[in-house]
């Protein structure tokens, strides 16, 4: 959709993804920071299903009843495999998170920087 | 270093919507992405796969590659959340903070009695077996409508979680008994490479399935093998990620 | 039925990323099994490796298509010069599982040791596949299994410090990973392709763009961070330091080296489908260049051998870049040998260092002195490491080096050439310190002067690789000349 | 189009159009109401309804298909978890010590 | 009857805003959870809403396991409330 | 309308973003970021993938969340300013 | 029994979520709605755990018809209250002793007692129900007992 000569849902990505770079780069919190990356980590994803996306067609699915434009399958396989790698990242970092917590007792950065 | 941060994203902005903006329209059923793979893929997709849903068919046997890292990216996961050091429990249930005053006056500081509520353990033990026929049903038509193996461990591992919050962990992590777990977390990949050697021996590729109608049961046979692979591997993986996290 | 060789490129990396989903079952009895098995799996996985690379040889570049899709309509592996590197890759870790059975006892918890050698397979088998792989998506998920597996691999020993030299890594490599993908989603929305070939065709066949510039720019910045380049290095000292010495072998010698094959890639890439990349290669320059002078120059102030190391990576990634950046052949490929050779010296210096540290429990230079005389041959291997990182003439180092620095003085970039001199100067003063400590001073630590050499699981590889070194560096003209047909391809992407 | 159509797409709007203002109901008492329970209150109530009014509502729509009797079972759900979530939290409220009346629980934001 | 729903679903949409400052200023924790679900629930309904104007059942799936979640999340978030295992200010 | 729809997601998906990052009970900010993937969830289904909506559903909204959760409750609720 | 039931039910979920298309498709649902039910009845729901085997299926209709009168009528009653601009409420806690045999019962009733107009089931203490209601004039569903009588009449085994 163009509106204003912008295309709003590429600018709706944009804005997503800065939100979550804010997040991840600004906030000192160690969880807020993963909670950002995963903003961005969605944010990309919609940008790979609006860009395989076509206006009226059906979902990839050929059963009855559908047709005969379908979005590209491509990307939505790609986002789905794309998801679990973000779940698994995620995984990852809150176990060491948790790890920290239990070393230094804070999952502050800005307190970490100053522990040895 | 705090305007660091900020210019960083205000350049991040600038630069992504200068590089978007260039795009070709979305939307539109000529643009090159529709033209090229995805087209032939939505053109012979369900001839040469069998499967109607086409996202699958893409995720199995296109790409099936690609589902073979995603297992074992999931699978790398749980390892590498095992690897790590056990937290101090200790610490983590009694520690610094105090529990808060009405739970002191009513139920002690044994903060683990707590009893879960009688109506969401009913509630969640009432929906259990539905979930889990949902999940089923989710893998076993994963070939003709939205869902498949990850989404159908996911709901298995949704279902696990919700079990163990209301059962308690004990009675949950039977679910997954112990001397199968290690057999079961590994059936992503194996199921994987297993089924690849097959389709190896018999097409001369790697995870290539029999194209000759003859071999359509067989063919079937392969991918559900895989599909169930992913799911119970996955499940499996869900929910022991949740129980390492649990602590 | 006969076997068609191409065929079995997937196996290299399917091998050991099934052998790592066995490793637990092997481990349920006895953990000490999972070693022997990891060991197996690493050794067939080499040698079909190296089967292969001769096949490569004989026959030329080996495409495997896997599941039978002919390249845009599926995944392509291709078994070629710059994918060859997989066979030193497999050899590496041939040598350091063997090295890791004794080293893990006293460091590693035994019930994390079936997860520490999963670990080192999945890295093994990411690794390859980042190699291997001509697919933009399959590369992302490669690198994801990779980074996943060093991410764990650098916290599996320690406690709470490990965690945090972990997080750190974890969250800059998920944010060069992101721009990954975020490149291989602008690179399909603007090709509907994902193959890489396919890709550069398309993106030539076009009228150029912006956005596939973007693409490209984000994918070198992600590679960037990958291999560590200078200003994006922070995340890799606490983390190679505080790793496992097997571990910061793998990742100081072999995993960042996935950020020099990725922007070999985004060469490719660039050179085939003709987007031309002159601030990108000056870019390089510059960074190479000052990656070399900073890192050693770091490296000289640090006590602890492991961080003095890792700072050397950096310096020495300096290296590579700044070969790659130069475009001119010889420095391309001075740069490609440097891969391998960087690997061979920082897997036998790591190795050799975590011998020491292993046997005296001792990690810095000061503790350390003294440390030449009770333990001679690990100590005689640490230093013919030193020597080959320095590039004097008979080792391993020298050759890649002369390449680049002959490149830069070819191409008239007389200013990087002399980087590169003053680069090799702090390294020199550094290793001298080093070796100086070791030898030249009395110990004043008891546990130096009690210390006895390693047994032979870990002194074993570590004598063969320093002995490789040597041998390296007098055969490094084969090399060369093996690398050299894959330079041609690289050269348009910078001097266009 | 025969009457039964008409009909049930008359009864399809009715209850859509319905739904809708009983799910503002909800929204307007989770925004207007003083504390959580009577929160809790309007929105275990009115949001059950007024999702299970739609949901039916939708079943109408073009006639009862077989395929679209799994909004019923959405619907069950709505109808089942929306209770028990107001209870769950007005529970958890009620254990951590939430004062009930007109008096605002403390802000922890 | 498409508009209609179409509508319905932009409706819905405008409630969610209204929740959503609910979620935003609290105050309790459990105020936050129940704003949150409400709007799940509310999503359930436009999820729902969305399949039938594409006119595919399948497409009410995502809606069956949307709901399942969203009462999962809750329930995890209170449990975990009660029994008192979030640290250091415990709502009361 | 579909239009109207798309940009009011599109808004709401943004606001929801917004509001995780103004937490500063971390609860409140996972329970949020719960929201954002569920809205994540219905602007999949509006795109036609249903396959992605549902695994972010499951996956992205629920286990995520849940994870999150976990770690919360092992280590501070409270983020400080 | 019960297992048979419960599989019973769950086949009927299963031809609601998977048309079958073909005898395969039966089979498989058959298939798994009797292992599911197998696991359910005895692991999920133990043997000594009376929770279902009370309930009189023929009583449920009638029960869930009354449950959407009430909700309905709740639903219209907080209507009322929230467009109202006075907003008028009078939130009290009342406790409510009730007796059943089964869990189920009393879970039923808790989230009966949740979707009756007026009324908020806090806690559930073995046979306490603490109930918030936002206007004990409203609560009257629940104070006469017709509530509990129509949860018992469900169950059978009421006290």
């Amino acid at each position: 959709m163009v509106l204003f000569g912008v295309d709003v849902d590429y600018l709706a990505f944009v804005v997503l993804f800065c939100v979550g770079l804010y997040m991840l780069v600004r906030k000192s919190n160690l969880l807020k920071k993963l909670l950002g990356l995963n903003v961005m980590e969605t944010a990309v994803f919609a940008f790979l299903v609006t860009s395989g996306m076509i206006e009226g067609a059906d979902p990839p699915i050929r059963t009855a009843g559908t047709g005969p434009l379908f979005a590209n399958p491509i990307p939505h396989a790609m986002v789905l495999t794309g998801i679990v790698v973000a779940v698994s990242v995620t995984a990852v970092a809150l176990a060491l998170i948790v790890q920290i917590h239990a070393h230094y007792g804070t999952i502050e950065v800005d307190e970490l920087k100053g522990l040895p | 270093m705090r305007w660091l941060g900020l210019a960083l994203v205000v350049v991040a902005a600038a630069t992504l919507m200068l590089g978007v903006a260039d795009l070709p329209p979305h939307g539109a059923h000529d643009a090159p992405v529709h033209t090229h793979v995805g087209a032939r893929y939505l053109e012979r997709g369900v001839a040469e796969t069998g499967m109607r849903n086409l996202v699958t068919a893409v995720l199995l046997v296109y790409r099936g590659f690609d589902t073979f890292l995603e297992v074992v990216v999931i699978f790398s996961a749980l390892v590498a959340v095992v690897a790590l050091p056990r937290g101090r429990a200790a610490r983590s249930r009694d520690g610094d903070d105090q529990p808060p005053a009405a739970l002191l006056t009513r139920e002690g500081p044994a903060q683990e009695r707590i009893s879960v509520s009688p109506v969401v353990a009913f509630v969640v033990q009432l929906l259990g077996p539905f979930i889990a026929v949902f999940a089923l049903a989710s893998l076993y038509r994963g070939h003709v409508s939205p869902g498949g193996g990850f989404q159908s461990a996911a709901i298995f591992g949704a279902l696990f979680i919700a079990l163990a919050l209301v059962q308690g962990r004990e009675r949950a992590a039977r679910l997954v008994p112990r001397g199968a777990r290690v057999w079961l977390q590994a059936l992503g990949p194996l199921s994987f490479a297993l089924i690849g050697g097959v389709g190896w021996v018999l097409t001369g590729a790697f995870l290539g399935y029999p194209a000759e109608a003859a071999a359509y049961a067989l063919r079937e046979a392969m991918v559900v093998a895989v599909e169930i692979g992913i799911a119970v591997g996955g499940a499996v993986i869900l929910a022991q990620l949740f129980m390492a996290m649990e602590g | 039925m006969t076997i068609a060789w191409s065929q079995t490129v997937p196996y290299l990396v399917v091998l050991p990323l099934a052998g790592a989903a066995l490793v637990p079952i092997v481990a349920r009895r006895d953990a000490r099994a999972a070693g022997g098995f990891t060991f197996v799996v690493t050794l067939v996985t080499a040698a079909l490796a190296i089967a292969l690379t001769v096949r490569l040889v004989v026959e030329g570049p080996l495409t495997a298509h896997v599941g039978g899709w002919v390249a845009p309509y599926g995944i392509e592996l291709r078994f070629d010069r710059l994918g060859a590197w997989t066979a030193p890759l497999a050899v590496f870790f041939v040598l350091v599982v063997p090295f890791a059975w004794r080293y893990l006892e006293g460091t590693v918890p035994r019930d994390r040791w079936a997860a520490f050698y999963a670990l080192m397979l999945l890295n093994l088998g990411g690794l390859i596949g980042f190699s291997l792989t001509a697919d933009l998506f399959n590369l992302f998920l490669a690198m994801e299994v990779v980074s996943l597996s060093s991410y764990a691999l650098v916290a599996v020993a320690g406690r709470g410090t490990a965690a945090w030299a972990a997080l750190k890594y974890l969250l800059l490599g998920s944010v060069s990973s992101l721009l990954v993908l975020f490149a291989v989603a602008l690179l399909f929305a603007l090709t509907g392709s994902l193959n890489l070939p396919d890709v550069a065709a398309r993106l030539a066949a076009a009228e150029p763009s912006p956005a596939a510039t973007l693409a490209l720019a984000s994918l070198a910045v992600a590679f960037a961070v990958k291999a560590a380049l200078f200003p994006l290095h922070v995340w890799l000292p606490d983390a190679h330091a505080i790793a496992p010495s097997p571990v910061s072998a793998v990742l100081s010698g072999l995993v960042v080296k996935i950020g020099i094959v990725g922007l070999v890639r985004v060469m490719e890439l660039a050179a085939s489908s003709g987007i031309a990349l002159d601030l990108f290669g000056e870019l390089l320059m510059v960074l190479g260049a000052v990656a070399i002078v900073m890192g050693a120059f770091l490296a000289i102030f640090q006590d602890d051998i492991k961080l003095m190391l890792a700072y050397s990576t950096i310096s020495n990634i300096g290296y590579i870049v700044l070969g790659l950046g130069l475009g001119a052949p010889f420095a391309v490929a001075g740069a490609l040998v440097h891969v391998v050779n960087h690997a061979l010296i920082k897997v036998t210096l790591f190795l050799a260092a975590g011998s020491i540290i292993h046997q005296t429990g001792l990690r810095t230079l000061t503790d350390l002195r003294g440390v030449g005389r009770t333990l001679p041959q690990t100590c005689a291997a640490m230093t013919l490491g030193a020597i080959a990182i320095v590039g004097l003439p008979p080792t391993a180092g020298f050759i890649s080096k002369w390449y680049i620095g002959l490149g830069a003085f070819s191409a008239g970039r007389v200013a990087y050439g002399f980087a590169l001199v003053f680069g090799a100067l702090f390294v020199f003063i550094y290793y001298v310190r080093m070796l100086n400590a070791f030898y030249f001073r009395t110990p004043t630590r008891e546990e130096v002067a009690a210390a006895v050499e390693p047994p032979w699981s870990m002194r074993g590889p570590v004598l063969f690789l320093a002995a490789a070194c040597v041998i390296v560096g007098l055969l490094g003209g084969f090399l060369l000349a093996f690398i050299m047909p894959a330079v041609g391809d690289l050269l348009p992407a910078i001097r266009s | 189009m025969s009457a039964l159509i008409v009909l049930q797409q008359a009864l399809s709007v009715l209850l859509v159009l319905a739904g809708v203002v009983f799910l503002a109901g909800g929204t307007l008492g989770l925004v207007r109401l003083p504390d959580l329970y009577t929160r809790a209150h309007a929105a275990s109530k009115c949001d059950s309804v007024g999702a299970g009014s739609i949901l039916v509502g939708l079943l109408f729509y073009q006639g009862v298909a077989f395929d679209d009797l799994r909004l019923v079972l959405l619907a069950f759900l709505v109808l089942v978890s929306g209770p028990t979530t107001a209870h769950a939290l007005a529970r958890a409220g009620f254990r951590t010590g939430l004062p009930v009346g007109r008096a605002r629980g403390s802000d922890d934001r | 009857m498409i508009t209609l729903f179409w509508a319905a679903a932009v409706a819905l949409l405008l409630m969610a805003f209204a929740c959503l400052w609910r979620a935003d200023v609290g105050p309790s924790i459990q105020d936050r959870i129940l704003a949150v679900n409400v709007v799940g629930v509310k999503a359930l309904v436009v999820l729902a809403l969305l399949g039938i104007i594409r006119g595919h059942a399948f497409l009410i799936d995502v809606a069956l396991v949307y709901g399942l979640l969203n009462f999962i999340i809750t329930i995890a978030a209170t449990r975990l409330i009660e029994t008192g295992r979030f640290r250091s200010g415990a709502s009361s | 309308m579909s239009q109207l729809f798309d940009a009011l997601l599109l808004l709401l998906l943004i606001a929801t973003a917004i509001t995780v990052v103004r937490a500063t009970d971390l609860v409140a900010a996972v329970v949020k970021f719960g929201l954002y993937s569920l809205m994540m969830c219905v602007l999949w289904q509006h795109r036609g993938a249903p396959d992605v909506a549902i695994a972010e559903a499951a996956v992205g909204a629920g286990v995520t969340s849940v994870l999150f959760l976990l770690t919360v409750a092992r280590t501070t609720r409270v983020e400080k300013p | 029994m019960r297992t048979a039931k419960m599989s019973l039910a769950l086949f009927v979920f299963w031809c609601l979520v998977a048309p079958p298309e073909g005898v395969t498709d039966v089979l498989v649902g058959v298939l798994v709605a009797l292992l599911v039910g197998v696991w359910a009845t005895r692991f999920l729901w133990p043997p000594e755990d009376p929770a279902l085997s009370s309930l009189r299926p023929s009583r449920l209709p009638r029960f869930l018809a009354l449950s959407v009168v009430r909700v309905i009528k709740a639903s219209l009653q907080v209507l009322r209250i929230v467009f109202d601009p006075r907003l008028p409420i009078a939130p009290e806690v009342l406790r409510q002793q009730v007796h059943f045999e089964a869990d189920a019962a009393r879970s039923t009733f808790a989230n009966a007692i949740t979707i009756t107009p007026g009324t908020l089931t806090l806690e559930v203490e073995g046979d306490t129900f603490v109930v918030h209601c936002l206007d004990r004039a409203l609560a009257e569903d629940l104070l006469s007992g017709q509530l509990a009588a129509d949860v018992e009449a469900l169950f059978g085994g009421g006290a």
